[in-house]
């Protein structure tokens, strides 16, 4: 199914403690549209994705997604995001291959896509590790074993925070195609990275100027 | 559908019992505290066989219930840490579902070894034979409990420093009807009292409504500590 | 569908009371309250001290020993009451995500610790006289230390996770559960080691209580109840000032010096 | 030079005592937890007097020694996982100085109130209150052994997954001693045996034993988990 | 005191597991130089610098500063080196400053220099948040007030892992001139990073040159 998503934010606000970190923030995502976020360290970008995707309740504002609030779609929602935070997710006793079959088992609906796995594997380079726990893994082999997921999950909406972290230059342009990729086959993404990247089409996203005060 | 629920509650489960698995300690370590804590109580009390009979059930009891508890840190902390657990969240189904699956893997690695062991601990303690069923039984019953109403404390205290211990503070006030009826059961069933059977089916009915409320106790829980 | 549209009237009936009790409006309001309290509290205990230990005559058994209920018993029932308070403050926080109701919840926990303290403290002081030792595992005496656990937890719990709103909903849960499992604990307990010999000691088998020990009870009781009043109103106040330092009300409030 | 040598350890005692003091529950839970096996004893073996003050001593050392267990896990694991105790290491001063800092801080926050504490138990478990004294002692003597003791398996266990149950495992057969000890002692006092100043005194001699090399163990132990 | 550090690995190989990452590993540091460790993900990089710092033992090959082998100087060599991990080393319950002084208190030797803690502050842009609890930084603030650590501790020898992720383009800029001071100050650096900086005068190292199997 190629999403027609859309994907609409009003008036967020979001605070962490006592802090209101950004107000009155909105945006629109469509099909095959992505934003790349973007704001000095401190300032609210992981937040933000946090709470877009529905990890951390905002204090007001509203998002849609295909028009519908996400907090009635609940899992309708979440069942169209993938995302990749800070950290990796990943289970260190079990081997690569493991840790992606599960994910297909346990984040595919309806009957699994196996087949994936071994596409994402190899599309990441990590087809020789393939049966090494996951904890022996380096940093950035880490990395990329959470990067591999969004392949496996075919998911519409890609929340991705600071993606290319500990990554070398070759798997960071093949990240940046890959979301080409999902982009031009009608997929959404919103991408919080402090490093350069080449993707056509991509829009920034100033967060700074929904925030005040700056900490 | 709920088809492809069940398939992802078996992938949890089958999920966690490989990577306790592979943990290789992890199985047999909180047997082990079982095993010890049983063993330590001969030693600090002195080897009268008869007073270690009057507290046999209440300290076989004890013992369960502290391994238990000790195990409950490893339900959702590793998870948690290497964010594993954010990623749960984000599954297309009902979150209390895949938690119930957890805790099944828990109760299978933890509570139910433990279980089948006890007559050889029992015997140890001078436990007459005749109380060995309900022994066992009672535990059967009872540490299912354990893991259901621990995993709401385990979710609570996730990434709250020092959570370890914190867990067990909150828990063991919930877990004294169980521990009351547990040991009652048995000591019932060693010839202090009447018949255990009243015991054993009030841990039932207790077992029967934690399962009811436990799962969505605890992924309420978890959501809240991953806000 | 009954009940459901029954929740819904309730949100409605919530939201609506949230509006106008919003943390401004009740700090204000219990502002206004908390003298009136407090002097009715002190004019309850005076009363009941004297009623309880002048007009109140000994006991023919215990002497003047038996005087110490008038703090005992109030503390004890205070310490149950106050756990369904804490735990229905509780539960309107979380469910419909009231901050007012969350403060009076963090306001409650340590008043019913103290009164449970209190009970157990005072209970063992009587037992003492009573039954020639501070402690029994008499079932009412385990429960009462149980509830004590239970609101320790309760207060571990809200002060190890510093974000107010993740301590508040994380610790609402704990209180429903613990509120499911009471009544358990609570019989589990009395039917503990019934089945066979009682326990050794038990508090059933007291004198029935004369008027000249009801009377000071009862207003004793009063005075604790608006006591433990006074104090949420209280406590809650200086907790809206915390969670709403930021506000520019408070700020307002401030600068004026009060 | 040694001058700087202390002042680092008291840097480093300083900062133990004030992050475990900032994660509020950690001072209390341990002690909590403590109270609460003592309480979970009765409720188990049930209320009779008599029988209770027979299991009194065992129960007591018993329980302050699962408390020191649990809290064991707080030693490390957390400075080992935010990158710390890597920092340490790189410190100018050797290791083993800088480790025992870290233990005496555990133990003032562990050890300590608990042995403080006791008495209090000691009265709802019917301890003869002749046996007060000897109950505070013993536990004053031993809580540290603990504490020495066993930072050496919570070092080891480090990185190791499900570590918690781990070293659990690994420390109570080193813990039999002081837990024989420390009874018996109690016992003694409470009327039931000989003299306990001999057990007193053998707990002394266990405590310089293990101050000598516990340090020196645990921190070789840090570099091997830490490479 | 300005250290005429010299620093010289010779013949080094190390492995991981059973399978050896490099083999052979030579080269020479001298006062202010430094050397940027390239590779890609998995080569050995983190291994290569936890050797150096002798967190980890290296198979073979010896390790030599001031032309005496570090095995020799022991705590000698580790009062010389400061290094910044993957890991931050950050204890969250303390507050930013209070991290800064205890790292004073432990780590710097003799008189210690409560000064600095004041203005590495106020270099790494964290003044702001110094009475803030650690673990409410956000990730590139905890970056920072490890990185803070460099200029408290006054080592000659700088050893960093990718010590530029989370931080945002201008604490980019603000760290590489750190370096670059560091250096004119006749100060040593090994860097590993994936992403590019620009800093006068470091050696580029291809760490690949050392391996043969590539994982
Ligand atoms: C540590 C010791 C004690 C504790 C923890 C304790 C606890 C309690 C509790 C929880 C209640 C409220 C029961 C209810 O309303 O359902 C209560 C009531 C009462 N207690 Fe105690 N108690 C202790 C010792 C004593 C002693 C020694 C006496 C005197 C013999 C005593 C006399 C009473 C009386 C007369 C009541 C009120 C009667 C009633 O409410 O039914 N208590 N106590
Ligand atoms: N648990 C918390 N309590 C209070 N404040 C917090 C908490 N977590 C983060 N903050 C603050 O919220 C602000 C935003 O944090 P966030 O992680 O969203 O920043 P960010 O934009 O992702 O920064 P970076 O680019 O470094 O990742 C930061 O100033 C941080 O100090
Ligand atoms: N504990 C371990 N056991 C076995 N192999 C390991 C272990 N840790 C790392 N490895 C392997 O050693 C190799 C080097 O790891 P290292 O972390 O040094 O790579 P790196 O150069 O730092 O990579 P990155 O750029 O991603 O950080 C990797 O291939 C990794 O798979
Ligand atoms: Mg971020
Ligand atoms: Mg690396």
């Amino acid at each position: 199914m190629s999403p027609r998503g859309l994907f609409s934010v009003r008036a967020l606000s979001c605070a962490r403690g006592d802090k209101t970190l950004f107000a009155g923030l909105s945006f629109q995502l469509n099909a095959g549209e992505a934003l790349h976020v973007r704001g000095p360290n401190g300032l609210g970008k992981t937040t933000l994705l946090r709470a877009l995707c529905g990890l951390s309740r905002p204090i007001r504002g509203d998002i849609r997604w295909r028009g519908e609030r996400v907090s009635d779609l609940a899992e309708e929602f979440t069942a169209e995001v993938a995302y990749v935070g800070h950290l990796n997710g990943i289970q260190g006793e079990l081997t690569v291959l493991e840790n992606l079959q599960t994910a297909a088992r346990v984040f595919v609906r309806g009957k699994e896509r196996m087949a994936d796995v071994e596409t994402a594997l190899a599309r990441v380079g990590l087809v020789a590790s393939a049966d090494r726990p996951a904890r022996h893994l380096s940093q950035g082999q880490k990395r990329r074993l959470a990067l591999a997921r969004l392949l496996i999950l075919r998911r519409p909406l890609w929340i991705l925070d600071e993606p290319f972290t500990a990554l070398d230059a070759a798997s960071v342009e093949g990240l940046s195609s890959i979301i080409g990729e999902h982009m031009s086959a009608g997929g959404l993404a919103l991408i919080v990275s402090h490093q350069a990247f080449d993707l056509p089409g991509i829009r920034d996203f100033e967060l700074a100027r929904f925030c005040k005060a700056r900490t | 559908m709920s088809g492809g629920l069940f398939y992802a509650m078996r992938a949890v489960f089958m999920r966690d019992l490989l990577v306790f698995w592979r943990r290789s300690t992890e199985v047999m370590t909180s047997l082990v505290f079982f095993v010890m804590v049983t063993t330590l109580f001969p030693l600090a009390v002195g080897p009268e066989r008869h007073e270690l009979m009057l507290i046999a059930p209440g300290v076989l009891w004890v013992a369960a219930l502290l391994a238990t508890t000790l195990s409950l840190n490893h339900l959702f902390a590793s998870d948690y840490q290497d964010g594993s657990l954010e990623q749960l969240l984000m599954s297309p189904y009902p979150l209390s579902a895949l938690v119930a699956a957890k805790i099944a893997a828990h109760w299978v690695l933890t509570g139910l070894p433990l279980a089948l062991l006890s007559p050889l601990l029992a015997v140890q303690l001078a436990l007459p034979t005749k109380a060995m069923g309900t022994l066992v039984l009672s535990l059967l019953l009872g540490t299912p409990i354990l893991s259901l109403i621990g995993a709401v404390p385990a979710a609570l205290t996730l990434g709250v420093r020092g959570g370890g211990v914190l867990v067990s503070l909150l828990v063991l006030p919930l877990y004294t009807p169980v521990l009351i009826f547990g040991a009652e059961a048995v000591a019932a069933a060693a010839g202090q009292g009447f018949a255990s059977v009243a015991h054993l089916s009030l841990l039932g009915a207790f077992l029967a409504l934690t399962l009811s409320f436990a799962p969505w106790a605890s992924s309420a829980a978890l959501r809240v500590s991953l806000d | 569908m009954g009940e459901f549209s029954g929740f819904a009237s309730v949100t409605r009936l919530i939201k609506f009371t949230h509006k106008y009790g919003a943390p401004k409006r009740f700090y204000l309001l219990a502002g206004r309250l908390v003298p009136w309290l407090a002097a009715l509290t002190v004019i309850l205990m005076l009363a009941g001290l004297y009623l309880g230990l002048y007009w109140a005559p000994p006991d023919y058994q215990q002497g003047d020993a038996y005087r110490i209920m008038f703090v005992h018993v109030p503390n004890a029932w205070m310490s149950m009451m106050a756990y369904m308070a804490l735990a229905i403050f509780a539960a309107i926080g979380y469910i419909w995500n009231v901050r007012l109701a969350d403060m009076l919840a963090k306001a409650t926990a340590p008043l019913g610790a103290s009164f449970t303290l209190t009970a157990l403290v005072t209970g063992s002081l009587w037992g003492k006289p009573m039954w020639g030792t501070w402690w029994v595992w008499d079932a009412r005496l385990t429960s009462e230390l149980i509830l004590f656990f239970l609101y320790v937890g309760y207060m571990a719990l809200q002060a190890s996770i510093d974000d107010p709103r993740r301590a508040a909903h994380a610790s609402a849960i704990l209180a429903i559960v613990g509120v499911v499992n009471i009544p358990i604990i609570h019989y589990s307990v009395y039917w503990w080691h019934t089945l066979h010999q009682p326990a050794s000691l038990t508090l059933t088998n007291q004198p029935k209580i004369y008027m000249t020990m009801l009377v000071p009870l009862i207003v004793m009781s009063m005075a604790f109840m608006f006591f433990y009043l006074t104090m949420l109103l209280v406590r809650t106040r200086s907790e809206i000032l915390v969670r709403e330092q930021h506000t520019d009300w408070v700020r307002k409030l401030i600068k004026a010096g009060r």
